[in-house]
């Protein structure tokens, strides 16, 4: 395992210091837990959003508090969910008496620990709310699955229903929109190269010179299938068929487009698929009104990416595109 | 806490972290490689906590605490379930200082009461339930015909060991594991695993007293 | 050779393409050239800046057109400088009349190709006058070489450059403040991995599991030295002595730090590494006015980084605060 | 052009196309590994751009056209030194349509003084100079003795390929190698390499003819 790191154990915490000396104008440390909330806490009168789940998806989540998306992140050991206690004290620093809206990736460990914090929380009276991402569309929604797992579409949900909490919704609207979001997202991944956590010292899973994994999560769990390296076109041409087969959209549609970087991954070949996705979706006569690139929802170092598209409406839209002021994505 | 008390907890933790490594294994095969590593977090976490209750000799109280420190130091799917099982096995051994076979079966179908709560999960979907629901009828087939602890245990840990097998033979359906479907099939679950080694530890210590 | 393109030879075609398509509010071709520049030209009253280099640095160079920064990116086949004419039409397409500013990295190749664009733009009458940027403190300026290289220091080149044309200063002042910058700036890097160019095929060196380079270019060229992997702290350390060695800074003095990835470090390995930094430089009674972290100047997939130190004055401080909105970095 | 002239240019790019491989790993070992990769890349744009010129027998303007398809193509260090090179020496051998002696030695002094201009490097830095100079010389020194083209192209191969050897005792000085230093020692410059192949490949098509 070849990292810079100082001891495995450490380094949550150390990248939390480490966040916070960077960016002291966006976020701040919650003593004593693996929470960053907003350097200003923003007046009562805002729903505040949380979100989380384990390190080793920076930038998120911590790399999205700020104006116009999260008010608190969450961060669990490296690939597992943050206990209920955690979250609990985050919920605790954000909330301003308009309630706390918790933004969970599907994942059974992330559900119940963020559900725990929710009862703590309501123990104290404090309104908390949850919606749960579950964009990848590489799980079939069967009956032998628990339903898809949440991916890089996440991040849409952060910027929309952090646009929506900005604006002054009230909780049950916020969480109407990032019901929505989530609604209208789907998104599919494909690795070349596996990620080795530092606790375990060793890649999660060995792929063959020229195998790639189809459908990976985001925590090194394998995809649906592995298969011969092909061309990017080939390769993007199956994510978005697989993800445009669940979710059909009509010419003349509007959507947003993510291509997400694993970790590993450089711009040149994130940009060689969204040339790829852009001609397909025009193809289809489908209208992009924003694209995303770049490294938004990591795997550590793993080598890859995802593709996320939104399906737009006027409100959604209006949201996607309105300002945000987080280390990870400044937007005006 | 009383010394016993004390080692026998000791004696699971020790187990769980020795295994650190196997338990991940197991889940890198077919989760994300991680279940060994929280859990041994988790018990490196109950092992500070413990110095905190060296007097304390109420079984329930312990178990509480051990609930509450793996719930807020495992993480993951392993630690609320661990978490919710240790608390709710605190709650028919509160007030008692002794494990005896009406205790611990108690424990047990309390433990796996807070389990398929937290989890919305029943046995035969590849989880920690079939190790420890076996475990449990096998535990309660021994009381009824007046077996002792160490012998129900035996027949708690066998029945345990051959829930583990049957995990080989099914996909699952719950956690991380079961986005792999077919793919994992063939491969044991790991809290299953780790639901019979922690049972198979107290089995031991008490055979060595 | 595992990479998500189609063809090597077409790489950098495409990921131009994709680029446009990705940000075409900031960025549009320059048809027939691999050059991008700023979908809306600024009206004439502002000096422009150019700068390219190499494929396989995005988002640099042309993540960094926009408004505060640059007018226009060239880029060169990958990891080698474009040619002369490439130059030429960016330098053409951006003027307005006050002339334009080429920034440099300090590559022979790099220097003589820019150096042909100026010798075809002035037969125009174009005015245009360039800076080399020489941040890399691994190589000594001794005897054998020919000056330092250029790394991610550039990125803060265009930056502060940028604002200052922005500003309406003229190509004399702009030039001024690009070679302030030059003069402040420091940078130093390692790699724990080397990279793969497309048309190469295969790694650019080889570093043994456990083995890193010190001093790496942002080209694969080998570094000064290989050593034993250390911890982040030690290696951090090591790299912070020589920048200080380089440029001694009195306490109280105020910088601005760039911890920048390679392109396969995870963020989270580049916030421990800030951390240490930010510690070291605390202990030196140095005051941090602003923390860059991230991919800014990377090298395709090598997985490392390099961290630059700007010393910093009033007039370097408020241009480097100032706005920029960019593909890559947006900041109000 | 005329069928020979371009068979000259054909040779002397085919070789540095067949030799792309040979060429990046030598700069690979002390370079950016780039070397074979650029030239090869500028080799086929001339390839390309020499269709356009199939009546011309004017060797200055066919050079001048190689030269200028060299620096819009090539990039890099060896795009702008080899593109002026080029020019260069279309200069003396603008309008004539024979490679004899007298203008092959002024178009190698040519490209050489372009090289040293535009690079702003001497002889004994590590560069394409240490194999072009002494092939110059060398062929001047036949040229001088009255030996035909063919015996000063040997001579000045024989004196580049020593220079290529030179190349392995001396540190790099400019270019990329050049961040090397000491490390750079031992490996010979994959410009210089380049200069000796394509002399080579010059001497050996005239030979066949
Ligand atoms: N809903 C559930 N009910 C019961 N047990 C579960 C459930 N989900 C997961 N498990 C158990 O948890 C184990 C995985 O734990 P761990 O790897 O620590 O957490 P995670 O899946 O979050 O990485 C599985 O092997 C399985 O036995
Ligand atoms: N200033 C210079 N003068 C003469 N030759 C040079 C100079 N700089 C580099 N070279 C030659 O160019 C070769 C490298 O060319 P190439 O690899 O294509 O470009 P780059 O160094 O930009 O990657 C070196 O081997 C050397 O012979
Ligand atoms: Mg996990
Ligand atoms: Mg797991
Ligand atoms: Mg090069
Ligand atoms: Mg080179």
């Amino acid at each position: 395992m070849k990292k810079v790191i100082n001891v495995p154990e450490q380094v949550v915490e150390e990248m939390l210091q480490g966040m916070v000396l960077a960016h002291s104008q966006y976020v701040k440390r919650v003593d004593g837990f693996e929470v960053l909330v907003r350097a200003n806490k923003p007046g009562a009168g805002k729903v505040a959003l949380v979100s989380g789940g384990g390190s080793g998806h920076e930038p998120s989540h911590a790399g999205f508090v700020g104006r116009g998306m999260l008010d608190g992140a969450v961060a669990g050991a490296v690939f597992t969910s943050p206990t209920p206690d955690q979250v609990y004290e985050a919920v605790k620093a954000v909330d301003n008496g308009k309630g706390v809206l918790l933004i969970i990736k599907n994942y059974s460990g992330d559900v119940m620990n963020f559900e725990m914090a929710i009862e703590m929380a309501n123990a104290d009276g404090i309104t908390v709310d949850k919606v749960i991402v579950n964009d990848d569309v590489a799980v079939e929604n069967s009956t032998w699955t628990i339903g898809r797992r949440g991916i890089a579409g996440t991040v849409l949900v952060h910027k929309i229903a952090g646009a929506k909490a900005e604006a002054g919704a009230e909780l049950e609207e916020v969480k109407r929109i990032a019901d929505k979001v989530i609604h209208n997202v789907r998104s599919m991944g494909m690795a070349l190269d596996s990620c080795t956590v530092p606790a375990a010292g060793k890649p999660s899973f060995i792929l063959e010179e020229n195998e790639i994994e189809i459908g990976m999560g985001i925590h090194g769990e394998p995809g649906t299938h592995r298969e011969v390296l092909r061309t990017a076109d080939e390769i993007t041409d199956h994510l978005v068929d697989k993800i445009l087969a669940d979710m059909p959209l009509a010419a003349g549609q509007e959507v947003a487009v993510l291509i997400n970087g694993l970790g590993a991954t450089p711009l040149m070949e994130l940009y060689i698929v969204n040339r790829k996705v852009a001609a397909l979706l025009k193809e289809k006569g489908l209208h992009i009104a924003k694209t995303y690139v770049g490294n938004y929802m990591t795997s550590l170092e793993m080598a890859g990416f995802s593709i996320s598209i939104l399906k737009l409406d006027s409100e959604l839209k209006e949201l996607l595109l309105a300002p945000a002021d987080t280390p990870a994505l400044v937007q005006f | 806490m009383s010394g016993e008390l004390y080692e026998v907890i000791s004696a699971v933790g020790e187990t769980i972290i020795g295994n650190r490594q196997m338990l991940t294994d197991l889940d890198a095969a077919i989760g994300d490689g991680d279940h060994g590593i929280n859990m041994a977090r988790g018990f490196e976490a109950v092992k500070a906590k413990l110095q905190t209750l060296e007097t304390e000799s109420d079984i329930g109280k312990v178990l509480k605490t051990v609930g509450m420190t793996l719930i807020s130091s495992v993480g993951g799917a392993a630690g609320p379930l661990y978490g919710t099982a240790f608390l709710r096995a605190a709650v028919p051994s509160q007030g008692k200082t002794e494990l005896d076979v009406e205790t611990i079966g108690l424990m047990l179908e309390a433990a796996i009461a807070g389990i398929k709560e937290r989890g919305k999960a029943t046995t035969g979907e590849k989880t920690m339930l079939d190790a420890l629901v076996p475990a449990h009828e096998a535990f309660q087939d021994g009381a009824k015909t007046g077996k002792s602890v160490i012998e129900c245990l035996e027949l708690a840990c066998e029945a345990a060991q051959q829930g583990v097998e049957f995990t080989k033979t099914i996909i699952a359906t719950k956690g991380r594991a079961s986005y792999l479907g077919e793919r994992s099939r063939g491969h044991q679950d790991p809290g299953a695993t780790s639901s019979y080694i922690m049972l198979k530890a107290l089995l031991e210590h008490l055979r060595r007293q």
